[in-house]
């Protein structure tokens, strides 16, 4: 159990389980901070933060029941859903998608067209793989210039720093941080979303039943999450601390606070003033997009996907 | 009268019948001893129709499980759809799987020749295996999933990483069982063998390896299965081509009908791999104890 | 093929109830290759009580013959019955002593022997005694532990012996099992069979190459033509059934039997 | 005069030493057929001076390639860094590596155990065997990473699924290794048993059994070291504890240290365990042919 | 232990240069259980063309002996010298016929006898010749392709046989070469051996339980004790060395040998 403090075992409250979608990075450190702070427990809430093996799966473990929260990209979560997984988004959090192209600063990338004749490296499967070619498009770069070769998520960074590749797709709030740390080389990225094309980015998952029998609960969730990633915002050192505290094997603390300076600024809280609250028009538009670029074959109605409830009243 | 089999399986109260069909026998029946095609095709009919049948089950309970829905399609889909996939991706699958399947059997042929080499040597010298042992079994346990990142950045995207995969994981049931094989010749053989002046290497070729042979084939079995695993691990980690790569991209999409049928052809691939490793089972060692019971004797 | 009494002074065989009753036996073994036939129409009859001892040469289907008593080999054509009942199946009511010993490598000789004991589900204490006095009879003391591939070729022969006689069988199927004994214990054996059948009434059927052992211990000798295995002549030769090694050997009886023998099997000069 | 080695090694022409070593033995020497404790401390010095060299070297190649910065440290750290972390981390690796200790146990438990039952059923049954053959076969060529997630997807994330996985991975190699040593007992033993009236339980126990141990053992020795893999797979892809899980974690945030220490100690499961089947092995069938020329023969 | 020459009339070995030496040699098995003394200070030299046989109860160490001249077993003490050598491993230049078959199980019987030829390097097409030859000296015309198991005891025992003088070596040593075959076989074989040897002059020894094959085909007889085995006597019947089957059987020296041979094993009684 990753994130429960002890004492919060308090009786009363409701055991509740998070899975991330991947291994704690800093992204999370907001939610450790929660616990640390107590707002869980103010809603009632014994959280325990699992790890995840990437956010296709944790739907699957939502839609499962197996775990009763998800923290999942949504991408994935738009494929599960149209493929028949009974759950749903309860507020995506990061809503300026963290997708993008990293490579070292030295390679003097400033613009997709820059990318032409290079090799880059890709996770067959994941969210940024699908629509890639469809950015580069966007950008007026012809998709067969660019050399994508396919590398899985463990071995990316090692092929970026061993020159296997040119350039990687990935999070770059999350992995530049951390190349920069192994490499002691400055990365620089191409976000999707500066570059004409914004996805919604990861956020909360919950199972339809769940959201049914106990919406109390969900709407507490949300609440203290979002105020977790809002004092989390004020007090990055603090959620630094929480995390190395609460988080077995967490990256270095120096990593953790640049992911977590990163993943605040993708909050993008100019379009929807809270954390976890999001307009329909963000979700057309992600599902348009996704229908009309990648594999994604379902219906483009954001009720579907997406319960605007809970994030409602924040 | 009773059948071989009876006696194989040590049958000391065996059924009623074999009195009946000892009695069928007695009289003697017509026609017995036919070798033609037709009778061929009887044998093959008889051997087979149990596979089929247990496969036909598992497709209908497949089917069933889909249909009434017991189990959501995204984990598993119906039958048809995987079908269906099949069929509109035919070329595309039929490609990854010609890629993996050289994969696969390029690693299995090199663990098969290098295992046997690595079990002689080991077997042939104390040092060696004092050395060696600690070092392959080492190899081993080492998760391949866990090493498969740093072979790709070591060798790149190519061919290269995933036979090395393919070998890596198919490597050690061959020594294993090669080791005990050639252990286990009987050592008045070898006795035989030394008061013919006979080179190492020919006692070799003569005596140990024939010997040596029906625990060979157990582990050349595991071995074949396990290489087309070794392939696929290879091409979930750096691919852009072969069936680990459909996979990834299957599950990354939450297809399931395409990681079905991706699955089924992988598992084809083993299947095939393996039945021809036991056809050449048969035709290298028929004079094996384990087969004799449905080689020799019959009465007319 | 009638019996050839060649002695009307005992009448050696009391007419008792037929324990292994075979008829117009033949036995074919086919492979892709080629087709042997081992036994061709071969017909005996064995009573309770009886020693009967079978010579001929070498691939003629002696072995055959015992293996097909016992049920153990199927496919055969013709009649084969014991204790009344048609032989479909291994039979377990009897002792049978392998041409090759069959031990089990892993196991020491009192082990060996006693796994008859244990597959038939025998008193263990009573069984042990016996195995010990077996071993003592056969001259295997002090090798109680030792595994198979530790002995010589006839010390495992005599551990297959004690394995046979174990459970005291009503019939025993002994497929030469002195033949790898040197002369003395041979001899031994051969007295210690002969106390053995007279003692317990067991009905024997033994395959010898051994001419004089042949008439020694047999109340009845079976002599078989070369492959395919037919029986060419059953002999009688009448001796008493209670018989001194060195009395019996230069009993007339004796020598006009062992001759006549020595004659059907080709073997033309005097001492084996 | 030559040693049994020699012999076993069909050395027609052996090192000139032979000699030498005979001329010695010849001329009595005395203090021989000591089995003191110094003795043994002695054999067992001899036994293990070699792998012991050999790890050795190993981590002297390992800790030059790190000093010399031959390859990125991120990719291969310096041993005293893994070291470092091994022991500042030993707490948290203690536990994890028991969890996955645990469930490797299980696992290959369950395996051997279904494993061999399983085999006796193909061994005893044509019916069986014809049914149930595709069916294992095709549990076996299944890749076992790809149904991973849906065991986890099914079963939770708590032991149930590593354990399956780890069943399901070690499962195979004990049913071809059992099924081959039961088919190659010899025939006439079962003869031998089938006259003895033995029931076919008796015969399987008593006969069947201990002889296909030697190739059973080989099939152990490979299976255990596969449920070290299953185990770690099941906890890639769904576990927070155990050594997979802090796989994920070191590769997930490019600790190399951490990696590495966690890969030294699955590899170390996996050596101790396959260590321990050799040892059952060594106790089960000192009479097997393939360990007697340690065993007999010596002279004073 | 001196040779004891029992008829002067002719001197039968000429003192040709020794071929096998063994001195004082004592060979034990040791196990964690107990200690064997298989052989005690044994004594032997076997000189170029010889036939000696060896005669002795079970598990004396006759076996064991043979290997030891073989270069088999290791680890014994004293001496033993083949062709003025220390044997310090296993010897080639000579042909042992194995007590058990030890047959490839996977060969036929041709393939089985030219085994000898393949690894010696023979020339194939006289190796072929030669095997024929032998295939049909020991009846097993048709049984060419035939695999061990399908083959009766007796026949297994002659494809050794066949193997073990297929490249007419110049020492054959023989463990128990017809312990399996019927009375008109062995005869035959030893007839065969008796030719063979006088032909090729060929050094033999030849471990045997049968007193009369001892005899008929040895220049010199050993008779060994029982365990701990040791030389109770040689003996040198003095016969002539071409050896008609009936006449020797019936000559004096022939008839003396025996007996004084069963006296020593224990046999006291006439015919063996
Ligand atoms: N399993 C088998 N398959 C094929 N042929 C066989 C088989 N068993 C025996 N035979 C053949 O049957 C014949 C008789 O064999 P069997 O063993 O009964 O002879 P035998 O009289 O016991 O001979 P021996 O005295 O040499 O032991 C032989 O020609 C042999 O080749
Ligand atoms: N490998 C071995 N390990 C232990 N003891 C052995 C071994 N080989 C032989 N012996 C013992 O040595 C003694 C002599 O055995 P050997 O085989 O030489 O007898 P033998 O004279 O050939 O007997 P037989 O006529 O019965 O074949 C026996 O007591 C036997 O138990
Ligand atoms: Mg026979
Ligand atoms: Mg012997």
């Amino acid at each position: 159990s990753a994130g429960g403090t002890p004492d919060s075992a308090a009786e009363g409250n409701a055991a509740v389980t998070v899975t991330l979608n991947w291994v704690p990075y800093g992204e999370h450190a907001p939610l450790y901070y929660g616990v640390e702070q107590g707002f869980f427990e103010e809603e009632g809430i014994d959280l325990t933060i699992q790890p995840g093996n990437g956010s296709g799966n944790t739907v699957q473990q939502v839609a499962q029941r197996n775990t009763d929260f998800g923290w999942s990209d949504t991408p994935p979560l738009a494929n599960g859903i149209s493929s028949g997984m009974p759950v749903r988004s309860v507020g995506v959090f990061l809503q300026t998608g963290p997708s993008s192209v990293e490579f070292f600063a030295d390679q003097g990338i400033t613009e997709p067209a820059d990318l032409v004749g290079k090799t880059v490296g890709g996770t067959p499967g994941d969210a940024m793989y699908g629509t890639f070619p469809a950015w580069l498009e966007l950008n007026g770069v012809d998709p067969a210039d660019v050399k994508v070769v396919n590398v899985d998520a463990a071995g990316k960074i090692a092929a970026l720093i061993e020159g296997k590749v040119d350039a990687i797709q990935g999070f770059h709030h999350d992995q530049a941080p951390t190349i920069e740390n192994q490499s002691g080389e400055e990365v620089d990225a191409l976000p999707f979303a500066d570059f004409g094309m914004n996805l919604l980015g990861t956020g909360l998952v919950a199972n339809e039943s769940m959201i049914q029998e106990d919406p109390e609960l969900v709407e507490a969730m949300v609440r203290a999450t979002s105020r977790s990633f809002l004092e989390a915002a004020d007090n990055q050192d603090a959620a630094v601390k929480a995390m190395a505290a609460g988080a077995e094997q967490a990256p270095e603390e120096s990593v953790l606070s640049a992911q977590l300076a990163a993943t605040i600024e993708l909050l993008n809280l100019e379009e929807a003033p809270v954390p976890g609250t999001n307009t329909e028009e963000q979700w057309t538009d992600t599902l348009t997009f996704l229908s009309e670029n990648t594999d994604f074959d379902g219906e483009v109605a954001p009720t579907e996907y997406w319960d605007a409830t809970f994030g409602e009243d924040l | 009268m009773t059948t071989t089999e009876d006696l194989r399986a040590d049958s000391s109260d065996g059924p009623p019948t074999a009195t009946a069909r000892a009695t069928a026998k007695d009289t003697a029946v017509p026609g017995r001893g036919r070798t033609s095609a037709w009778g061929q095709a009887v044998r093959l009919a008889d051997a087979s129709w149990r596979p089929l049948v247990v496969l036909g089950l598992l497709f209908a309970g497949w089917w069933f499980v889909a249909w009434r829905e017991l189990v959501p399609a995204y984990l598993i889909p119906s039958p048809g759809a995987v079908l269906e996939t099949m069929v509109s991706e035919r070329a595309m699958l039929l490609e990854h799987t010609w890629v993996t399947t050289v994969e696969t059997v390029l690693g299995f042929v090199i663990a098969a020749v290098v295992g046997v080499a690595t079990a002689v040597l080991l077997v042939y010298s104390k040092t060696a295996e004092k050395s060696l042992y600690p070092l392959i079994l080492f190899a081993q346990v080492i998760p391949k999933i866990a090493i498969a990142p740093i072979l790709v950045v070591w060798f790149g995207f190519g061919l290269t990483p995933k036979i090395i995969l393919a070998v890596l994981i198919a490597f050690f049931p061959v020594v294993v069982s090669a080791v005990a094989g050639l252990r286990s010749v009987d050592p008045e053989l070898l006795e035989m063998s030394a008061t013919m002046g006979a080179s190492r290497w020919r006692t070799f070729v003569k005596i140990r390896f024939p010997g040596a042979l029906p625990q060979l084939m157990s582990g050349l079995k595991v071995a074949v299965t396990l290489a087309v695993v070794g392939a696929v691990v290879g091409e979930f980690v750096g691919a852009d081509r072969g069936l680990g790569f459909v996979l990834l991209l299957a599950s990354g999409n939450l297809d399931a009908p395409l990681l079905f049928a991706d699955l089924i052809l992988m598992s084809l691939i083993g299947v095939v791999l393996f039945v021809l490793v036991e056809l050449a089972e048969h035709l290298l060692i028929p004079w094996h104890a384990s087969r004799r019971g449905s080689v020799v004797l019959a009465a007319s | 093929m009638a019996a050839t009494v060649l002695d009307g002074a005992t009448t050696p065989s009391v007419a008792t109830d037929p324990i292994i009753e075979v008829e117009n036996l033949t036995m074919r073994f086919r492979s892709k290759r080629s087709e042997t036939v081992a036994l061709d129409d071969v017909s005996l009859t064995v009573r309770a009580g009886e020693f009967v001892t079978i010579a001929g040469p070498s691939g003629c289907g002696k072995s055959t013959l015992l293996k097909l008593v016992a049920g153990l080999t199927p496919g055969f054509e013709g009649k084969v019955h014991l204790y009344g009942a048609p032989v479909t199946r291994p039979q377990r009511d009897i002792g049978f002593a392998f041409q090759r010993s069959a031990l089990l490598e892993w196991r020491g000789v009192r082990k060996n022997i006693l796994l008859q004991a244990e597959m038939r589900g025998m008193d263990r204490r009573l069984a042990q005694r016996r195995a010990d006095h077996l071993i003592e009879l056969t001259g295997l003391t002090g090798f109680e532990k030792a595994l198979p591939h530790e002995l010589s070729g006839g010390m495992q022969q005599r551990v297959a012996l004690c394995r046979a006689l174990l459970h005291e069988p009503r019939v025993l199927l002994m497929d030469e099992p002195f033949g790898a004994l040197d002369a003395l214990t041979r001899e031994q054996m051969n007295v210690e069979m002969n106390r053995i059948w007279r003692e317990t009434g067991t009905t024997v059927v033994l395959v010898t190459h051994s001419v004089p052992e042949a008439v020694y211990l047999g109340s009845r000798i079976v002599v078989m033509s070369p492959r395919p295995g037919r029986i060419v002549e059953t002999l009688e030769p009448g001796l008493p059934d209670e018989r001194d090694y060195g009395t019996t050997l230069r009993d007339p009886r004796f020598t006009r039997a062992a001759e006549r023998i020595r004659g059907l099997l080709g073997a033309t000069h005097t001492p084996e």
